[in-house]
């Protein structure tokens, strides 16, 4: 009985332990709900995926109601794959945010901080499991609300997390609408809202305009979800002063799930054969991407805070993903899923370790960094690795990734890029080598005694730091199933 | 362009023109709390778009009276009465966080806040560099 | 396997061992591993052993048929005559160097391909520098690093011809090899390093007197007799090599005379003696090759006893030049008899051992009817009667201005240096014992009337002008001088012009510099000013434009997709 | 002919008061400005046949958010400073892209074109099949419910959500209530005696609301707005102090949690009929009576949920501030 209801279990259970949590007084019972509810959904997940895998899809009718008429789940790899990333890293925090949470929030919040958390949890993985565009709209909203609330809560810490909240809330609101009206407008030139039957209405619907101003909106708004470069403006003060374990989840899920949307609503609903989606990739999202590329990671360099300079690089980052796409190739897409799952565990190891540092004195700055090679040296291990890891070095996950986006523009013939995207990665050198230089080349300011972050920190960045090598190595799991969801997703025979 | 085109679409103009209003007020305007009503209008005209793609002329509303009649979808209507609870509640966070940047900033005008903000950052920079 | 075991690695392998036993013990293991390794020679049936395929080449290391029997028989015995020389030296570096480096040879000598010659060539230099650097002064260490320049040098350039000659010919075969393209002119090449080819010489002047006394034994034996075994083998019959041994012959014996160091002398009498050798290959036919083979195998024991003999000195009186040495018959009788012997082999006289191996080549010199060479290898061994048979004995042992007083060589080094004389003049009396060993069958009768008379002819005559220019005085003194042939020219030569070169070069260097940090510090600034915490593109934008950019993205897309 | 007039006067007048919106920067007005807004939209929402949707837009739109923006003014400023960046640009971009859109309109079908895909492709099943399969009138009711009960679902997690995120962004600014038992809305007494007679009915209203929705416009939401709106005029009038007393902040947080664990759990109790997840037909007898105990059920947690986090925002925006004097007003 539990198998068949494995896609709805996923969500709900989440969503069933928020209100849950609402009700433990204290922060220890609620974060030790949150951590088996998490724990708990990532087992569903990781069976889904192993279920996807030999199956091709999952549908699930919400209340028994035929597809177009009620909402259905529709899981596949390429949804499958997203799920098990947002939920392993939502599982590997909670951990970690246990100490990192009770020093960066006032006590009384604490409880209902870990409840906010599975709703964000919750709307992200609603967000990518449904078939249902509507539906989709509705967690994204959940998942958004969340995570403004997340976010604002690093105010204790620095009074910026307010103004960055405030923007990301109104950024993140006209992104939603932007997206509800796109549903609305395709909605209205198909009469559906199921994604599978989406799709298939719109074939003949390629010079209707109306569906072209559907296309634009959805993209910009989903763009704008996804910190698309010039609608990135909200995110580097968003991660950067929200709560570090906050940071740590949305910066490795978050953007992962707008990210997904993209690609199901640029592939799935609209598909290759949508004669704007062609000309979109090519003159709207490689230009984009490579902007992105460049622009973030040289302001990464000059960022005097280690958290923006990370928001920076992860605005980078996410130009690596975009350009994948911008392949619409087999191998670009492969590229593009890897680099979700790959980016995820590289920013995860950075902000973690970064948040020990936090922890330790109060903010990560470059003069804060100073001396800490050898008064925290698993910390800043675990930094130096998710550095290289970042940078791309081989046995590494981000090789791996780099190594099919090469690939891809290679195969596609624009070898321009595949140049563009090493040199992009040598920018990345710098400004990793800016605070490794500051950590172990310079003398700590006398009178600072930092002691090595506790082990309940160390276990979950150290467990990442270890995945990103080992899936550097062994990347056989996870290029199987990326290829699988890229070819789920060109409708390319698997 | 026919008269009955206009007729036929003034609805979805009008949506346009509220929409592009809200989004206006939003860019243009400092206040936060302007924002947030801009923000409204533009959700608001969001509404109207889905209501007055599900009218039908000449029908009533989705409730069966058991006479055979007319009804307007009936979709769009839920998708709505979504979209509303959704919009007051981005409204009511809003509007916290306006609060909290009272308590905290002293000022709920976007550039004071702004300043406010450079000035605090090059200090944390150049403390930073001199030690 | 054992059966198979080549005898160089139970030399090579048997040497690491060495430093594990306690001193006392050592030169017995020593004396046993060459012996082991000839009682292997010598049970060793003919044809090809030990083949190993790597890599989809088959590497034969172990290939005995004549000339290379001949080779590794001498060789081992010279290692066993070293190891009784070197009995009192308990320096672990020279004991485990010097077998090793004698193990190498040899392995080299039986090696069936160019690829394994490449790697025992390789093991040759290394383990013969560290001779040089037992002795443990700045000028060894100096001239170690030259002569290990020198012999890596060489290795790797034989190894670029090998890797040419396998593509151009697809075989990695140890054999006749044609001097057509470069593969072949650079394996030549790198013989010709080792065998101290004119202009290539140097290192062995240079590098073999800074050895230690025991080491410079060991060093005369192995380095340029493999280069010659190489030659034999692959470069037998090339004409080319007949007037480049010829010059062999005759230059060292110009540079000999003025030397005062008498172990230099020796290096370059020695350097004389492989040019003999050349010739031969360079005739090629059956006798010379054999008298090649014969010539090495005698060379390298009468080579060996002089510089034991100097070695001897060296140790005794602290020094082996001419003007510091005089009158030490008394004291060292023993070394002055062993060194007679020494010189006389060397210079050919009859019943002694090199009589009989340079007349061979002499005679295939005849027979190849190359008469201006049959000159001047008669001229370069008066020449070397001149300076080993005589000046070496007189100036050491016999002259008489200053008088030293030291006590007798060591007991082992007698005992070396008598088992080696025994061999020279067996080998003079009964050469049949000699030629049976040799590789090629030829019947060639030495004590022949015509031979001895003409051989005898010669060294009288030398001896007399030797005693009629040292009555005069015109023969030059011994006088303590340092002089620089032709490695003057990178010694002196090239490093003139490489500071003048050096001082321009380093001013244009720094105002390049200069000019690139300026145009950098001006980038930077730019890239600061946008992307820096204040720049357009980090600034912390309010509200409005952020999204002011998004209707600008979705405008943007609108209208480009209408156009479309 | 009068519903194309009706319709294009209301939408005119929207069009006027989102402009004079823009113009005014007195923030009073522009909240008041608002209200009208939603009020004339829940109007044209009414012409337009979305009864159910103009009665939440009125009681959430209207209601909810001006009391909020109110309480909000109440705490920040009162006057919007003079615009200092120009607006030229945004003008132009903002009026390009109503351009732009408006040409993208040109393909839709017209206003009321029964022939509408959106009106032949999906809905016409729903409109034909609630009568058979659930049985209740309001087919908006039946598909909020039923056919996409899982997006009511997730939009009573939105707005628990929102509550939440007040909670933690206010609760711990709330002063503790200062025992000061005069408020200044005690001399008001005609304010005093009209809301003790207005709560009752409020209430009670509230409730039919409740209960009406599966026959006529109505649900879970405009209920529990309605439901809040009645506390939160006693708050007014007779102090925050006297509602804690009447509603304590921690039972309106687990009222909050309640209603979604309500909405959840009759999700959840489906399973154990072996049905799909907020299938409600296996609850009762027959699929029909399921489907009305689950609607009726569901609706009543959404409706706990919604007055919940109206009544906790209303108390964490009113325990910020100082007591105001008549004068401020």
């Amino acid at each position: 009985m539990i198998a068949y209801h494995l896609p709805i279990l996923q969500i709900v259970v989440p969503l069933i332990a928020a209100p849950l949590s609402a009700f433990c007084r204290r922060a220890g019972m609620a974060w030790y709900l949150a951590l088996i509810i998490c724990a708990a959904s990532f087992a569903i997940s990781v069976a889904l995926l192993v279920r996807v895998l030999d199956e091709g899809h999952i549908s699930y009718l919400l209340g028994n109601w035929a597809a177009p008429w009620g909402i259905e789940y529709r899981i596949d790899a390429v949804n499958a794959f997203v799920l098990l990333i947002i939920s392993g890293m939502g599982t590997m925090v909670l951990p970690y945010a246990r100490v990192s949470i009770a020093d960066e929030i006032e006590p009384h919040n604490q409880a209902l901080f870990y409840t906010c958390y599975l709703l964000c949890f919750a709307g992200l993985l609603g967000m990518v499991i449904t078939g249902d565009a509507f539906n989709a709209f509705v967690f994204m909203e959940i998942s958004s609300l969340a995570t403004y609330v997340l976010v604002a809560l690093g105010a204790k810490r620095d009074r910026r997390a307010l103004s960055a909240a405030f923007t990301y809330l109104v950024m993140g609101t006209i992104g939603a609408t932007f997206f509800v009206i796109g549903i609305g407008l395709v909605y209205m030139v198909t009469g559906t809202l199921n994604m599978a039957d989406l799709a298939a209405r719109l074939q003949g619907l390629e010079q209707n305009r109306t569906a072209l101003v559907a296309f634009a909106f959805i993209v910009t708004g989903i763009g704008l979800k996804l910190a698309l470069f010039p609608m990135h403006l909200w995110l580097p003060n968003a991660y950067a002063f929200a709560p570090s374990a906050v940071t740590v989840f949305i910066a490795a899920t978050a953007t992962k799930a707008a990210v997904y949307l993209m690609l199901r609503f640029l592939f799935t609903v609209f598909g290759t054969d949508y004669n704007v989606l062609g000309l979109t990739l090519t003159y709207m999202f490689t230009p984009l991407a490579l902007a992105a590329m460049f622009a973030a990671s040289t302001v990464a360099i000059f960022q005097f805070e280690i958290k923006r300079m990370l928001a920076y690089s992860s605005v980078a980052q996410l130009g690596y993903t975009v350009l994948g796409i911008s392949f619409a190739s087999v191998t670009g897409l492969t590229a593009t899923m890897i680099h979700l799952f790959n980016h995820a565990l590289m920013k995860g190891a950075l902000f973690m370790a970064v948040g020990a540092i936090v922890l330790r004195h109060g903010a990560a700055t470059i003069d804060s960094v100073r001396g800490l090679g050898r008064t925290m040296p698993w910390t800043m291990a675990a930094f130096v690795a998710g550095g290289l890891s970042l940078i791309g070095v081989p046995l590494t996950v981000g090789f791996i990734s780099k190594w099919y986006l090469v690939a891809a523009s290679l195969e596609s013939g624009r070898w321009p890029i595949a140049v563009l995207i090493v040199l992009s990665s040598l920018i990345g050198v710098i400004y990793i080598w800016r605070v490794i230089e500051a950590a172990y080349l310079e003398k700590p300011p006398e009178g600072r005694t930092a002691r090595e972050a506790p082990l309940s920190m160390l276990i979950p960045t150290w467990g990442l730091v270890g995945a990103n090598i080992y899936f550097g190595i062994d990347a056989e799991l996870t290029s199987r199933v990326a290829g699988a969801a890229a070819r789920l997703l060109l409708w390319v025979a698997p | 362009m026919s008269l009955d085109d206009v007729l036929g679409l003034f609805n979805y103009w009008m949506v346009i023109v509220l929409m592009m209003t809200g989004l206006y007020i939003v860019v243009s305007r400092g206040n936060l709390v302007k924002k947030i009503v801009g923000l409204n209008i533009f959700q608001t005209s969001v509404f109207l778009l889905y209501i007055s793609m599900g009218k039908v002329s000449g029908g009533t509303a989705p409730i069966l009276t058991g006479k055979p009649e007319v009804y307007s979808n009936p979709l769009p209507h839920v998708l709505i009465l979504t979209a509303i609870v959704v919009g007051v509640a981005t409204t009511a966070l809003g509007l916290a966080l306006v609060v909290r940047i009272k308590n905290a900033y002293g000022s709920i005008e976007e550039d004071e806040i702004q300043t406010m903000d450079l000035v605090a950052e090059s200090e944390a920079e150049t403390t930073g560099h001199r030690r | 396997m054992i059966a198979e075991l080549p005898p160089g690695l139970i030399l090579i392998v048997g040497a690491l061992l060495i430093p594990l036993l306690r001193p006392h013990l050592r030169p017995y293991l020593m004396l046993a591993l060459p012996v082991a390794a000839l009682v292997q020679l010598l049970t060793l049936p003919a044809g090809l052993h030990a083949q190993v395929d790597i890599l989809g080449h088959s590497l034969v290391f172990l290939r005995i048929d004549g000339l290379s029997f001949v080779f590794g028989l001498i060789f081992l015995i010279a290692a066993v005559l070293n190891v009784i020389y070197g009995w009192h030296e308990d320096d672990p570096v020279q004991q485990v160097s010097g077998l090793v480096y004698a193990g190498a040879a040899v392995g080299a000598v039986f090696v069936g391909d160019l690829v394994s010659l490449f790697v025992f060539w390789e093991l040759t230099a290394i383990a013969s520098v560290f001779l040089i650097w037992a002795s443990r002064t700045e000028r060894a260490y100096r001239a170690g690093m030259r002569y290990l320049l020198v012999q890596i040098g060489s290795g790797v350039i034989l190894l670029a011809g090998v890797i040419l000659h396998y593509r151009a010919t697809g075989s990695i075969a140890f054999d006749r090899l044609e001097l057509t393209g470069l593969p072949t002119a650079l394996i030549l090449f790198a013989f010709g390093i080792k065998c101290a080819f004119p202009l290539l010489h140097n290192w062995l002047q240079d590098a073999y007197p800074e050895a230690t006394v025991v080491g410079t034994v060991i060093l005369s034996a192995f380095t340029t007799k493999l280069a010659a075994y190489a030659l034999a083998r692959s470069f037998a019959g090339t004409d080319m090599l007949i007037w480049i041994g010829a010059i062999m012959a005759v230059f060292p014996i110009v540079y000999a005379v003025i030397e005062n160091d008498l172990r230099r002398v020796m290096a370059y009498i020695l350097n004389n003696q492989l040019g003999f050798m050349v010739v031969g290959v360079g005739i090629g036919t059956p006798l010379a090759l054999n008298g090649v083979a014969a010539l090495a195998f005698c060379g390298i024991l009468y080579k060996a006893l002089l510089f034991m003999c100097l070695g001897a000195v060296l140790f005794r009186a602290g020094s082996a030049r001419a003007s510091d040495l005089g009158g030490l018959w008394k004291s060292m009788p023993w070394t002055t008899g062993f060194c007679i012997v020494g010189g006389a082999s060397i210079s050919a006289v009859p019943l002694f051992a090199g009589f009989i191996a340079k007349s061979m080549v002499l005679a295939a010199v005849a027979e190849g009817g190359h008469w201006i060479v049959w000159l001047v290898l008669l001229a370069a061994s008066a020449g070397v009667f001149h300076q080993t048979g005589l000046r070496i004995p007189y100036a050491a042992f016999f002259a008489r201005n200053p008088e030293i007083r030291c006590r007798e060589a060591p007991l082992n080094m007698l005992a070396a240096m008598g088992i080696t004389s025994l061999l020279c003049i067996a080998i003079g009396v009964y050469p049949a014992m000699l030629y049976a060993v040799l590789p090629y069958q030829v019947d060639f009768a030495v004590y022949t009337a015509s031979h001895v008379v003409t051989q005898l002819q010669l060294l009288a005559f030398a001896a007399l002008a030797f005693s009629i220019l040292l009555r005069h005085r015109v023969y030059p003194q011994d006088v303590p001088s340092i002089n620089l042939d032709s490695d003057w020219i990178y010694r002196r030569l090239l490093p003139a012009f490489v500071d003048v070169y050096r001082d321009g070069l380093r001013m244009m260097r720094f105002r390049a510099i200069a000019r690139a940090q300026v145009r950098l510090n001006r980038f930077i600034a730019a890239v600061y000013r946008h992307h820096g915490p204040q720049g357009v593109l980090a600034r912390t934008w309010p509200v409005g434009s952020t999204v002011l950019w998004v209707a600008v993205l979705l405008c943007v897309t609108l209208v480009f997709y209408y156009i479309e | 002919m009068i519903d194309t007039t009706i319709n294009f006067a209301l939408l005119l007048f929207l069009a006027a008061t989102a402009f004079s919106i823009l113009r005014r920067t007195t923030l009073f007005s522009v909240v008041m400005l608002s209200g009208v807004f939603s009020f004339v939209s829940a109007l044209l929402l009414v012409h337009l046949d979305a009864v159910d949707v103009a009665f939440t837009e009125a009681a959430v739109g209207a209601g909810i958010s001006t009391v909020l923006m109110l309480s909000t003014l109440a705490l920040t400023a009162r006057h919007e400073a003079p615009a200092s960046r120009s607006r030229a640009l945004p003008l132009i971009v903002v009026f390009l892209t109503g351009l732009a859109l408006i040409y993208g309109t040109l393909d839709m079908p017209h206003f009321g074109d029964p022939s509408a895909p959106v009106h032949t492709h999906v809905a016409p099943r729903y409109i034909t099949a609630t009568a058979t399969e659930i049985g209740i009138p309001n087919i908006v009711t039946a598909v909020l419910a039923s056919y996409r009960g899982f997006d009511t679902l997730g939009e009573t997690t939105v707005i628990f959500t929102a509550g939440i995120g007040v909670l933690l962004l206010l609760a711990g600014t709330i002063r503790e209530p200062t025992g000061l038992r005069i408020t200044a809305m005690d001399h008001h007494l005609v304010l005093r005696v009209v809301t003790k007679v207005l709560i009752g009915p409020i209430l009670l209203f509230a409730l039919y609301v409740q209960f009406h929705g599966d026959y006529g416009p109505g649900g879970g939401f405009q209920a529990g707005v309605i439901f809040a709106a009645a506390f939160i005029i006693y708050a007014l009038v007779f102090g925050l102090e006297a509602a804690r007393r009447a509603v304590p902040g921690r039972a309106v947080r687990w009222i909050l949690a309640a209603g979604v664990l309500m909405y959840g759990g009759v999700g959840v109790v489906s399973f154990f009929f072996g049905k799909n997840y907020l299938d409600y037909s296996a609850l009762g007898a027959t699929a029909t009576a399921g489907q009305h105990l689950g609607i009726l059920l569901v609706e009543f947690g959404v409706g706990m949920t919604v007055s919940a986090v109206m009544v906790s925002t209303y108390y964490a925006f009113a325990g910020q501030n100082r007591p105001i004097g008549d004068e401020e007003w």
